[in-house]
């Protein structure tokens, strides 16, 4: 296993370099560049300066050039300087890295749990009126745009209630420090990522759903109900087990996105997080910056590939012989 | 066939589901018909509510312009771009995935990397470069939003069968000499399709929700009206006019509802165990 | 009276790429930094000069010296002293090298020198007609010698903890949340500011910029924060008030570039036609929330010079038609760049569009992001195209450029980007720039403007108009005609 | 006798549309004692099965019990509520099923799943379930119980997994067993055990039990009273002796007639010298486990340095114990599982060396019928194209493939409308019966049948034998035969291999084998075929 895992950790290298590249050029793509927006805002400009800012990032240089600098750099363990925010890369993520991470990590438990447990509950009333009713809810909630949905939380909770902070990541100059803080962080972090949370639970209550009923047609609940377990514990502990298989392989996928996932409720919550860096970055064609967290985002993608396949032998112990 | 009907007929969510589809996809061509004048026409005052004229009962937009015609084009918009672009996806994702797993070894590897590079980049944000590389249109986004949705079918399908190629059943179609390309699809597939509709129907909805992001940054195709650009057009007056995300809403919502609904219902036709069921 | 004390929580978007003024000078930037640093005058509405770093100055008869007398008792935020020192080398060495808009005015300029440590010598090539209007922050900062000198100024660590002269000092910058500026103790002029703190609070989303004022996070909403369709409502709150002014120095002007060089556009009869065919006041009324004016032509009213007797173009479909009848257009379809900038500018290109078609012209709306805009513009790759830009008080510094034949060159959206040549209209414009008396520059200035609009060399669309929204409380926010760039030097809150 | 502890009245099951018949039980009546073994014998697919499921009230989805009751203990089984039957269910009544294959959860650890049966009923500290998980292990013969209890359920040999179904169900001893072709899957020697097990239980406690099964020794080793099925009726019953020496129902008679007689005879040598497979110094070590990162491998050598040769229409039989290695030889035979080492030889062509399009036409020649029927049959496929699907691989047109899978499903005693059912329609020896007729589709001509016969009533099983040598004669069909019916064996093997842990540990004729057994291993699997003393005894 640990051989597993070491293996894996060495292709995983590799692989970031060659996604690294391929980003690379598919950001080159893109028409526009670093230095025709910054230019573009700077209110006027002529092609001399134009000229000096593509000199200053580089980027009169040939394509494969700049690709050859960035990659030793990235060897190095050097994500380059943002061209627009003049500040390493490296910096800019890791500043950010901890909000988005709380977010969305918050929002995947949140929209696992509340979606396998829906799940559950649905496929134990197939069928029924409260089947029905738990389906239908969990797709309101999936098919509602989530800035819409965002939106109509704030103005609830936020103005009309006045019962939690609309925005933001904590109380801006209220300079709490210790536990008052991590309590102030906490009530900013329930709305985005109920919100959030919420949009992905759909995905795990169908798939929940689905692959219970599936499974709980198969003959070895038949010899759990012999037993004389109860349906709440076959449920759990039979069915659901081998139900969680497709779930777990959406999981990892979903984990693996949590970086760049969540651009709209960074923006509509005003989250200071890497979606929210990323789109700009993206927006401004600040390289460097895109990439960095496109790195970033692939690192963490690999990390829960692995995680996933782990766990998936772990769940699986059939797996585990190949 | 017959048969089969029978079958999800039976499921009375299912049929009521094909309905509403079915209705949608009627507007969605004959809107022309119903509604001669081209939806972005400015007919009426801006912000006209709901219900209080008769000739544009849906009420108007920030432009004046009549949202009930705009629901009617922006199906056939939609629809397009959430059904091609999801079967798209599929098509792109279950081959790969099947035979990645179905194969194991170097293929796998081989396979998953390349699904991983498409999953790497966030979606959205590989969505919008690709958008903006390919100059936005309604086939470059479809496109771009295939691209960026067939990464967790392929690794969902993966997954099922890999855990489905080690069956009895399986080996025994080796044993039989069907070749691997039959045993995958008649073997194995079937078997992995109770979770590729849920992922299915529910993709439908991203796609359809992807277009409006996309169009909200400016990236959608600007000359075609569509729920998603109804959607984030109205975002900006969400409070001053709350119709004019609420039907384009709704509309997406019954979409989505039917085509999970036709989903549960394909899944219980195709489901052996459930075929019988109720004489 | 004012009072001191108290703490301004004002929004900022989008979020500034960087604080140092003399490196980067784009909307956000300035209004932030605009509070910590400071050029030698300022503004007022009517946009005449008044005294900020220097406290008096002295323009020589033949229009060629400026002399500029300091006030000596300016201190860096690290303490050092301010001296003349630090304006030549602002002006001659640093912001010459990174600040484009100015570059072009310095051209003017033969010599800068320092004969004591408060008192500042421009000597200009020629008289230059503007020269007053460019010593406001935004156009030339101050920057501190002692710590740029000699650096490589993008690369220098500084840039991260600016410091300037001016009434508030940079304190803290969590990105993505909110900027902290703290008040300045030593600043020069007693008592000011008033203010103790101001946060700057980043919030991306406009929807969420006015929940942030409804819930009173926020008390400052300068312009542009909020979605049109969203000032009336939130005007309409208790204790807030509103204004459009504080803009008169930018004078921000839209309208849409056309292709003067190929295609239908290219024709000055289709020009005109989308003039008429235009209905600018629908536009300003329903997308601009009434704010604003319907243009008259290349001079926006708050500048100096213009004149509103010029050829009208009313909305008028039958005229357009007939136009385009005469010019006998075929139906070729023309191809429209909305702004990237929001959903405002998305509607009306659409609104446009449909004026456009009913007059007959086949519009197409091609879409891209800010990047690819930019690039279509640098480019020349658009048939129309939104755009607004800023007036900087002057003709000369805001308006000459974009019609200008000189001015023709690919790679820059700030130029000449519609390809428009007319000889005279240049050599009117560089008359204008050194003539010396003012009555002179306006007789040339209106010929300009009724020439132009004539030529509809681009389409006219409207002077926007940027409010700020703030609670009734906080006073002397805006006070001259760059508004709340350098407005916390004066302003304080009621108790 | 007392009060019955088991009571059936006028049951009558209806089957859902499209199955065999209406009712897959029709009004049957009987009567189970305590301290009784009652052995229900009778054709497959003829309702046993129902009616034990119906007694546990696990009835599949859409089969309903339309008339008459099952007295337990006085209370009508059928009137109770799903909670009242839940206390029953395991602790007073429990229930062995015919598939063990898939009738333990494959992500469950063999002891947690023994253990469940305590915890349902709230008994013993966890510490203790695990005790006694591995003590009822040790009690059903498996070896290595502390290792058998950590390992998952695809670990474990068919028989194995048996034995873990039979310790579940003894472990709360029930006041009644439901056993439901407990020993198909076993072989002889272990077979005895859990028949004796299950005997000494029942004295112990008095407890009652049903035990469905089709081997007519195993009745006659453990029956006190016989009940005989067909179509869905009780034909026949009574105590052991008179159902046995006398029986009364043509059917019945039929069914003893049957019986394959253990004695086998020295074949004439007709068998030719070709061989058409050659194995030589095959081995298969399993290393499984580790789970995560911690514990040990688990090491199994299944295949130890075994050597074979099978000449063209021979039987070759390969007995032993559970858990010895035949599957695994027969799917290294198959190339369904690479061999760690050695060579097989079909046809003088080594399968090793053979790979994709060559592969496939090999194997055409070769057939394995499947251990565990229903695992082998997809669950999403009808049987006719389950049938169809291999001559159509090899280029069979549709209809003349379909053709041949109702004349297969005759030919193994199925209806032909049974080609528009799903797999899970069907009794467990009518899905055996579908996997033979999915080996016979290719006309191959080595078939591995791994314990194809096991699950059918020995009238079926007859005719099953009788085809499979009507074919061996007409094909010149080689035949390796894994079981560990040694009646079978001797009924129709031309040579037996006698596997233990692993290794061939003795080869002969058959006849040889079974009158002068060489190894003790053989002898101890000789004494132990049930009914033998019976059968012995008979033949004086
Ligand atoms: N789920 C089902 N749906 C429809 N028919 C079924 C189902 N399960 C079993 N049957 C049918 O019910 C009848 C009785 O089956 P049962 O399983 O009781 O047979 P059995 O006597 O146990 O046979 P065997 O000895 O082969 O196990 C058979 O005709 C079978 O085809
Ligand atoms: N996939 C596997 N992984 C690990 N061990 C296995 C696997 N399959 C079988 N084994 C082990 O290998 C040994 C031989 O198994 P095999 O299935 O060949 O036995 P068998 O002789 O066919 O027994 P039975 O008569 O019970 O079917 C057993 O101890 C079993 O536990
Ligand atoms: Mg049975
Ligand atoms: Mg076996």
């Amino acid at each position: 296993m640990l051989r597993f895992i070491l293996m894996r950790l060495g292709k995983a290298a590799i692989i970031l370099i060659a996604i690294l590249t391929l980003n690379f050029f598919l950001i080159h793509a893109a028409p526009g560049d670093p230095a025709a927006v910054m230019a573009g805002e700077a209110g006027a400009a002529d092609a001399k300066f134009i000229a000096q800012l593509r000199e200053q990032f580089g980027l009169d240089k040939p394509l494969l050039t700049q690709l050859g600098i960035y990659l030793k750099g990235v060897l190095q363990f050097d994500l380059g300087f943002s061209y627009r925010q003049q500040m390493p890369v490296a910096d800019l993520i890791l500043d950010r890295l901890p909000a988005t991470l709380l977010l969305t990590m918050t929002a995947f438990v949140i929209s696992l749990l509340l979606g396998t447990l829906a799940g559950v509950l649905a496929s134990a009333r197939v069928g029924k009126w409260s089947d029905t009713a738990i389906s239908t809810l969990a797709l309101l909630f999936y098919a509602t745009p989530l800035y819409w949905a965002a939106l109509m939380a704030v103005l609830l909770f936020s103005v009309y209630f006045n019962w939690l902070p609309g925005f933001g990541y904590e109380t801006v100059g209220a300079n709490y420090t210790g536990l008052r803080r991590a309590l102030d962080i906490g009530q900013h972090l329930i709305l985005p990522a109920t919100t959030l949370g919420l949009f992905f639970m759909a995905v795990y209550m169908r798939m929940t759903r689905a692959s219970m009923l599936e499974v709980s047609q198969l003959d070895f609940v038949k010899t759990a109900r012999a037993k004389g377990l109860k349906p709440g514990i076959i449920q759990r502990r039979h069915i659901f087990r081998n139900a969680m298989l497709p779930v777990v392989t959406l999981a990892g996928l979903q984990a693996g996105q949590l970086v760049g996932g969540a651009v709209l409720t960074e923006t509509v919550f005003a989250w200071p997080g890497i979606g929210r860096l990323m789109f700009e970055a993206l927006a401004q064609r600040d390289y460097n910056l895109l990439l960095g967290v496109f790195f970033v985002s692939a690192a963490m993608v690999l990390l829960f590939n692995l995680i996933t396949d782990v766990l998936y032998r772990f769940v699986d112990p059939r797996i585990r012989v190949a | 066939m017959a048969d089969f009907w029978k079958r999800f007929s039976r499921n009375r969510g299912a049929v009521i589901g094909l309905a509403i589809l079915a209705i949608v996809i009627l507007v969605a061509l004959l809107a022309p018909l119903i509604f001669p004048q081209s939806p972005w026409r400015m007919v009426q005052r801006p912000f006209l509510p709901p219900f209080s004229m008769d000739q544009y009962p849906l009420g108007t937009d920030a432009l004046g312009r009549d949202v009930i015609s705009g629901l009617a084009y922006g199906a056939q918009v939609s629809l397009l771009v959430g059904l091609v672009s999801t079967v798209a996806a599929l098509l792109i994702g279950i081959p790969i995935g099947a035979l990645a797993g179905y194969f194991g070894g170097w293929v796998d590897d081989a396979l998953m990397r390349f699904t991983e590079f498409f999953q790497t980049v966030p979606s959205f944000a590989l969505a919008i470069v690709l958008v903006a590389i390919f100059q936005p249109s309604i086939e470059s986004i479809i496109a771009a939003i295939a691209i960026v949705s067939w990464p967790p079918v392929a690794r969902l399908v993966r997954g099922e069968v890999l855990s489905l190629r080690s069956r009895e059943y399986v080996e025994a179609a080796i044993l039989s000499g069907q070749t691997s390309l039959t045993i995958i699809l008649r073997q194995v597939l079937p078997n992995t399709i109770s979770p590729i509709i849920v992922l299915a129907s529910l993709m439908v909805a991203t796609a359809i929700l992807l277009e409006s992001s996309l169009s909200f940054l400016g990236l959608g195709d600007p000359n075609l009206m569509s729920w998603g650009y109804m959607i984030g057009a109205a975002r900006t007056v969400i409070r001053q006019a709350w119709w004019l995300s609420f039907f384009p809403g709704v509309a997406i919502l019954l979409t989505v509802l039917a085509l999970n609904l036709i989903g549960e219902g394909l899944n219980d036709a195709l489901n052996p165990r459930l075929a019988r069921r109720g004489k | 009276e004012p009072v001191s004390g108290g703490r301004a929580n004002v929004v900022i978007q989008p979020e500034p790429p960087s604080l140092m003024m003399g490196l980067v000078q784009n909307g956000p930037t300035q209004m932030v930094a605009g509070q910590i640093y400071e050029g030698l005058l300022r503004y007022d509405e009517k946009l005449q000069p008044m005294p900020q770093l220097a406290k008096s100055w002295e323009v020589s008869e033949d229009g060629l010296t400026y002399t500029f007398k300091l006030h000596d008792n300016v201190k860096w935020h690290d303490g050092e002293p301010f001296t003349s020192a630090d304006v030549v080398f602002s002006a001659d060495v640093f912001l010459r090298e990174t600040h484009a808009r100015l570059r072009t005015s310095l051209e003017h300029v033969d010599s800068i020198t320092a004969p004591d440590d408060t008192t500042v010598v421009f000597k200009l090539k020629q008289p230059f007609g503007p020269f007053l209007g460019i010593f406001e922050a935004g156009t030339m900062p101050m920057v501190p010698k002692h710590i740029y000198e000699g650096t490589d100024y993008k690369n220098n660590p500084a840039n991260n903890t600016p410091i300037g002269t001016g009434p508030f000092k940079f304190t803290e910058w969590v990105k993505g949340s909110h900027i902290l500026l703290t008040k300045f103790e030593d600043y020069y002029e007693d008592g000011k500011p008033y203010l103790d703190e101001i946060y700057w609070h980043v919030i991306p989303d406009a929807a969420s910029r006015a929940v942030a004022y409804e819930t009173g996070v926020v008390d400052i909403l300068p312009g542009g924060s909020v979605e049109n369709f969203d000032v009336q409502r939130i005007a309409d709150m208790e204790n807030t008030c509103i204004t459009d002014k504080g803009w008169e120095y930018f004078g921000p002007l839209s309208w849409m570039w056309l292709n003067n060089r190929e295609g239908p556009t290219a024709d000055k009869r289709f020009r005109q036609a989308v003039m008429y065919a235009m209905d600018r006041d629908f536009a300003r009324d329903a997308l601009w929330n009434g704010l604003g004016k319907v243009a008259k032509g290349p001079v926006s009213s708050s500048t100096r010079f213009f004149t509103d007797d010029v050829t009208a173009y009313d909305h008028d479909p039958e005229k357009a038609r007939a136009l385009l009848e005469e010019m006998g257009y075929d139906g070729e379809t023309v191809r429209l760049l909305p702004l990237p900038y929001g959903e405002t500018w998305q509607r009306w290109a659409e609104a446009v569009k449909q004026n456009l078609g009913e007059v007959g012209i086949n519009v197409e709306i091609v879409s891209t992001d800010v990047a690819g805009w930019n690039q279509k513009l640098a480019e020349w790759d658009y048939d129309m195209a939104f755009t607004y830009l800023y007036q900087y008080g002057d003709p000369a510094l805001g308006v000459a450029r974009t019609y200008i034949s000189t001015n023709i060159a690919k790679g820059s959206q700030w130029n000449n980007v519609e390809g428009y040549e007319n000889k005279e209209i240049d050599d009117l414009f560089a008359k204008a720039a050194v003539a010396v008396t003012a009555e002179e520059r306006q007789k040339l200035y209106t010929e300009v403007q009724q020439k132009l609009v004539d030529d509809v060399p681009v389409a006219w669309l409207l002077e926007l108009g940027f409010p700020t929204i703030y609670r009734c409380n906080v006073k002397d926010l805006v006070t001259t005609a760059i508004g709340v760039n350098d407005g916390f030097k004066d302003a304080y809150i009621e108790k | 006798m007392t009060e019955p502890v088991l009571s059936i009245r006028n049951l009558k099951i209806a089957l859902p549309e499209g199955a065999d018949r209406d009712f897959a039980v029709n009004d049957i009546t009987y009567d189970l004692y305590a301290g009784e073994i009652l052995c229900i014998v009778g054709e497959s697919g003829s309702g046993k099965s129902m009616s034990a499921n119906a007694a546990m009230g696990l009835l599949p989805d859409l089969v309903r019990p339309v008339g008459g009751e099952i007295l337990f203990e006085g209370m009508d089984l059928l009137k109770l509520s799903e909670t009242e039957m839940m206390d029953l269910r395991g602790k007073k009544i429990a229930m062995i099923f015919q598939e063990p294959m898939s009738a333990l959860n494959p992500l469950m650890r063999v002891e947690d799943q023994i253990a469940e049966v305590f915890e349902a009923h709230g008994l013993l500290t966890p510490k203790e379930r695990a005790a006694r998980a591995i003590e009822l292990l040790t009690e059903v013969g498996i070896p290595d119980p502390e290792k058998a209890a950590r390992a998952y359920p695809f670990q474990l040999s068919g028989g194995q997994r048996q034995r873990v179904m039979i310790a579940m169900a003894l472990a709360l001893e029930p006041r009644m067993l439901i056993a439901d072709e407990p020993t198909t899957a076993l072989d002889v020697t272990t077979q005895a055990q859990i028949l004796e097990l299950i005997r000494n239980l029942q004295e112990k406690h008095g407890m009652a039990v049903m035990f469905i099964t089709h081997d007519f020794g195993v009745v006659a080793e453990i029956a006190d009273r016989v009940a005989v099925m067909q179509y869905g009726k009780i034909v026949e019953a009574g105590t052991a002796d008179e159902v046995l020496d006398n029986p009364q129902h043509e059917y019945t008679q039929k069914l003893i007639a049957a019986i394959p007689k253990l004695a086998a005879e020295a074949s004439g040598e007709t068998v030719s010298k070709t061989p058409i497979l050659e194995v030589e110094g095959l081995n298969k070590t399993y290393v499984t486990g580790g789970g995560l990162l911690f514990s040990k491998p688990r090491v199994v050598h299944a295949v130890n340095d075994v050597n074979l040769t099978l000449s063209e229409g021979e039987t070759l039989g390969i007995v032993g114990e559970s858990g010895s290695g035949k599957s695994s030889v027969g799917r290294c035979l198959v190339r369904l599982m690479q061999p760690d080492s050695g060579t097989v030889k079909l046809a003088g062509h080594d399968m090793a060396q053979l790979s994709g399009e060559a592969l496939r036409e090999a194997r055409k020649s070769i057939q394995m019928i499947f251990q565990d029927p229903y695992a082998s049959l997809n669950p999403r496929s009808k049987v006719g194209r389950i049938i169809a699907e291999g001559p159509m691989a090899h280029g069979v047109s549709k209809q003349e493939a379909y053709a041949r899978a109702v004349k297969l499903l005759e030919l193994v005693d199925l209806d032909a409308l049974a080609i528009d059912r799903y797999p899970h329609e069907f009794s467990g020896g009518q899905r055996q019966r579908i996997g033979i007729a999915r080996a016979l589709a290719l006309e191959p001509r080595v078939i591995i049948a791994d314990e194809a016969v096991s699950a059918l009533d020995v009238s079926i099983q007859a005719q099953v034998l009788d085809l499979l040598a009507e074919l061996k004669e007409r094909l010149n069909l080689a035949l390796i035969f894994i079981t560990h019916d040694l009646r079978v064996a001797a009924q129709i093997c031309d040579r037996i291999a006698v596997m233990q842990k692993g290794k061939v540990v003795e080869m002969g004729p058959a006849h040889a084998i079974f009158n002068n057994p060489q190894s003790d291993y053989t002898r101890t699997l000789i004494e132990a075929i049930p009914g033998r003393e019976k059968e012995l005894a008979a033949a004086g």
